[in-house]
């Protein structure tokens, strides 16, 4: 898979408005990617920041970017036609088993890759369950994809507006006593990817889990990412570790590194 | 047997390969997984007075042979280093190395105070970044004189740990710098720190970085790092670190031969990958078993004898 | 209709590519040659006081992405060329610039009027030759003073020829060079000649070049060369040639946007042949016309406003 | 074909004496090029110059050289195991008919490529006449190996020691009258291939010649290999010209350009 490390230039095509908070962004070209990688996307005069590649059938390739800061809501105040710029794509990717059941958790725009995802693992037949995590009903992404393709979709709300009410894990944990999942897939907010894992190491279930860090270079030179106490970048070793990785990151849950070097708790 | 150790100030080092400042050198972690993949030694990434988030992205980029990065010395500042400076002299198992910055004179002191009390190996002056002009102003290191300055007033300052003044090829006078580092009392020369150019992507009509200037590092710049290494050899006593574009066994070799007594690499992880510190120890392994060289001493300089 | 002409020290070139001195242009024919190939404008080899015929080979090879020579000035003489330079002038199609250097600010004033009475469009001065220095010491660009003591003795003697300032990115001073030269007189600048490196080969264990030392050329010195113009831009007023690096028409346009008047191609026509020149227009063009650009003017020194 | 243009360092393998100023250096490495093209060769301390690549049958490359001057004279000193260092194939090559009589009129180490070129036309079993001119027998080159592979030789040597008596191009101009070849490939100083292409021109046969200048880049940078009035470089567009290209080239058999880039009468 060729990589492209320096950034190129593209329009974009279509903008999707998924949620209150998250707009998909559409690009016409064919840019490689396996679900769980990411692109630096460069917004002119912001910054550059990491966001999970999307490569959904019949399109070229898109980014779902929930707004949160400086950079991601100029982003969102882009049109079609716009230019972006794209590094990539980085880091590891997800390993689907080649048959039986997964389970899929996620919070917050940690649907995005795990989407990609449920889609190569439909392609191949898998058992697909999602368990999604989001404050409300309007926060929830791709519902209509993800069933269309077959996917079991679980939700839960924090204010009880659709599905379960409560996190996401405890609605998983719910299932995993009554049902046998190969694999586990985790992408989300830290607090919730630390609990998810707690589950799947207690039933012994392997997992795979997309730590995100700071990230700068995104090709595994400045350092910025890396994880105690292995010293893995999450943008080559990383994002995506398995369980027994996972066990060597002694910071998972605890704490990381900011854009100056200094640790800050989670 | 064939042996690649050097002595570099006092220390013994397995090879001759040093991790440049400024990569992957953030965390104990980190360096510690470098010395995994065979690093000789490493350097801390810059420290200076006081944290700095440094420069927004794009910070660094990769083009055909080489990488441009503003990172901008982004680091926790001294005060928030000293602990990790000296958990790594502690726990390492290579000779750790402390980089350090600073706008002036008096805050150079002050930082290379508190960083050579943590015990590192010896301290790297970075009088050459080049990502920085805009908050710093004109690199240190284009200047004899104001080098000889910096260096003098840290070296009164840390006791006996050993001053490397890393020096630029964007100064033409780098071989007056060189010996004015020397005369100042340092105990080494790291040559050269990157090069400054500029990068428009034409789409966006903008200079790709955010700094719009950034230095460039990677093989494209080796031919000026051994030029440098050349002719600061010839100048000075001490011995000198030759940085800049080493990717393999051979660009090592030809550092070498030019007089360097040790290789800083630096892009070459992203080049050749996190183990290109064995990967090049390899390559220098089989080129000195084919011309029956047993020792490193056996090259080193040996360019200016031909 | 999109045009990609540029009016340059009061002529018109149709298009903004301009050979660079020291490639090809030794004779008429070499440069009839190049002008067949699509060259807007032609720049003869540099040529001294006397005689020369440079280093010894190795001069010139390549490796990847550049080209390193010292070919060290190698040129018949100002007296053996004022023929070639006439008939240049009148029988070739596109305008043509000679090249000249000297060793001293006498040696510049005899090589430049006589060189101005052969009706060439214009003179470049090259003040930054990195090859020569056993001969005639430290280039002359590299310092603002000195660059303005040549250009001014220079355009005293040359009537109305205009006028080239050729400058070096070994100068950490090339905007105050720039300015310099503009305020002596100078009616253009050219940014950059080659910088100087070195390379070894570690199984001959000395210099590759016969000179030890060479100028690197081609893509590994372009992010060099558009930094410099990009700065000169914001500081003169006169045109710049910007040089360096220049092999497809996404070169010259990131030059052009960082405000070059016209751009210089030399090792181009080793990377990607002789027709380098229609090459690089014909990408200029696709470039322009997907963009919805008339003009070059539209896009010159673009940059600067985003 | 891939170029080599940064000097490759290869040790000398054997050494054969050709005569008493042609040796023959000989290297176990399978450099590219075709009959008529040529490497740069540098002679460590002397200079570095151009020579005919020689790929004979079941040998990596080698060189044919005259003693003529310091670098020569320089190369003639070295032993085997020294090292050379090597830049090339450069320049255009001989283009053989495919089938017919073919005619080689070499003089001095014009032999060297024209022996190399013999090879690949008897490969394809092309009648061969060589017409080869010599100061005296000892000055002949390869006549075991181009009698061996089945070449038909004529000699002539100025002073009669050895065939004709007088100069080759005397010779072929005998054999002309009474033959008919496909095409003729000069090689030699540059009179002779003056007159050589005279003989041609008269005659009406399509020839080659190699037009031999003084080079430095030798890939087509500096311009010192080129010609009036077309511009050709003979390290690109030659040193290989034909018929129609010669006769643009109009200093040929007149004058050529110093390493200075002084003009020097034939
Ligand atoms: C591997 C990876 C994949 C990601 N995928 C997605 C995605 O698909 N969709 C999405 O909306 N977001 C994704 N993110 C998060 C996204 O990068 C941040 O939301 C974005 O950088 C915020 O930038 P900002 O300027 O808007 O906000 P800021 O105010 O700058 O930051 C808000 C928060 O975002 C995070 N962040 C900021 N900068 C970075 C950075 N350079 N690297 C990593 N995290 C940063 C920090 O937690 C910070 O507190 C991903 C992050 C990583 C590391
Ligand atoms: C395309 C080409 C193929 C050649 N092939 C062969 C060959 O197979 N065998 C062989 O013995 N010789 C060959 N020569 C000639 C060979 O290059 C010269 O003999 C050699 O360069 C002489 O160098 P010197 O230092 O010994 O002598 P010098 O004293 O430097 O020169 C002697 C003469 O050699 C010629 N010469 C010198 N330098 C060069 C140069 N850089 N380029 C071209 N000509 C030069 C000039 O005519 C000069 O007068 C070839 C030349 C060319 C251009
Ligand atoms: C991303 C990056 C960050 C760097 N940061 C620093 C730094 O903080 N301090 C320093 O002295 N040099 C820094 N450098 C320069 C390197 O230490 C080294 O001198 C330069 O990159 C040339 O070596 P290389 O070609 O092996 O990379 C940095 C280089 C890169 C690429
Ligand atoms: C073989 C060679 C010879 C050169 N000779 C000269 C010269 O005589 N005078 C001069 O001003 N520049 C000379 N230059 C520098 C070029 O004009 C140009 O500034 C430089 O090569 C950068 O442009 P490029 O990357 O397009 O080659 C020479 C460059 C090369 C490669
Ligand atoms: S972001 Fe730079 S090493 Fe990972
Ligand atoms: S030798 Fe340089 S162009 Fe031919």
């Amino acid at each position: 898979m060729k990589k492209i490390d320096k950034p190129l230039a593209l329009p974009i095509k279509k903008i999707v408005r998924e949620s209150e908070r998250v707009k998909t962004f559409i690009f016409d070209y064919d840019f490689p990617g396996k679900p769980g990688q990411f692109v630096m996307c460069w917004v002119p005069g912001f910054d550059e920041k990491p966001f999970g590649i999307i490569k959904k059938e019949g399109e070229g390739f898109s980014i779902s970017v929930a707004a949160v800061g400086n950079t991601t809501k100029a982003l969102h105040m882009m049109d079609v036609g716009d230019l972006l710029g794209f590094r990539g794509p980085y880091g590891s990717h997800f390993k689907l088993p080649e048959k039986g059941s997964i389970a899929l958790i996620a919070g917050g725009y940690g649907m995005a890759p795990l989407s990609y995802l449920a889609q190569e693992a439909r392609k191949i037949n898998l058992e697909v369950y999602l368990f999604v995590g989001a404050n409300k009903k309007e926060e929830l992404l791709y519902m209509d994809w993800m069933k269309e393709i077959g996917v079991k979709v679980h939700t839960a709300t924090d204010d009880g507006s659709y599905g379960y009410s409560g996190f996401n894990t405890e609605l998983f944990k719910i299932y995993v006593e009554k049902m046998i999942f190969g694999k586990v897939f985790i992408v989300g907010p830290e607090i919730m990817e630390f609990n998810a894992t707690q589950i799947c190491y207690e039933k012994n279930i392997p997992f795979e889990v997309s730590l995100e860090r700071y990230m700068k270079c995104g090709f595994g030179l400045c350092g910025q990412c890396c994880v105690d106490s292995t010293g893995w970048r999450m943008c080559v070793e990383g994002p995506v570790l398995n369980q027994d990785e996972l066990k060597k990151v002694t910071e998972f849950g605890k704490y990381h590194i900011t854009s100056s070097g200094k640790i800050k708790k989670l | 047997m064939l042996d690649l150790s050097v002595n570099l100030l006092g220390k013994k080092l397995q090879n001759p390969l040093i991790l440049a400042s400024g990569i992957m050198g953030v965390s104990v972690s980190s360096l510690k997984y470098v010395i995994q993949n065979g690093a000789g030694a490493v350097i801390f990434k810059s420290i200076g007075p006081d944290e700095r988030t440094g420069h927004k992205n794009p910070t660094v980029f990769s083009f055909e042979g080489g990488i441009q990065n503003a990172v901008g010395l982004s680091n926790p500042g001294i005060d928030n280093s000293t602990e990790k400076l000296k958990e790594a002299v502690s726990t390492l198992s290579v000779p750790v190395i402390g980089s350090m910055f600073a706008e002036n004179v008096n805050n150079f002191k002050i930082v290379a105070e508190k960083m050579a009390k943590t015990g590192v190996a010896a301290i790297e002056v970075n009088l050459s970044c080049p990502n920085t002009e805009d908050d710093f102003g004109r690199m240190f290191a284009l200047e004899p004189k104001v080098t000889g300055e910096v260096i003098r007033a840290v070296k009164s300052v840390v006791g006996k740990t050993p001053i490397i003044a890393k020096l630029s090829a964007e100064s033409p006078d780098i071989v007056e710098v060189a010996k004015s580092a020397e005369e100042a009392g340092a105990d080494a020369i790291t040559a050269i720190n990157t090069i400054s150019g500029m990068f428009i992507d034409i789409k966006h009509k903008r200079p790709i970085l955010t700094n719009k200037y950034g230095g460039i590092s990677g093989p494209v710049i080796k031919p000026m790092g051994v030029k440098a290494v050349y002719n600061i050899y010839k100048a000075v006593k001490i011995p000198i670190i030759g940085t800049g574009g080493v990717n393999t066994g051979e660009d090592a070799l030809e550092y070498i031969m030019a007089g360097a007594a040790a290789i800083g690499v630096g892009s070459g992880v992203y080049f050749r990958g996190i183990d290109v510190f064995k990967k090049i120890s390899d390559e220098i392994i089989v080129f000195m078993e084919n011309e029956g060289y047993k020792s490193l001493n056996e090259i080193r300089g040996v360019v200016h004898k031909n």
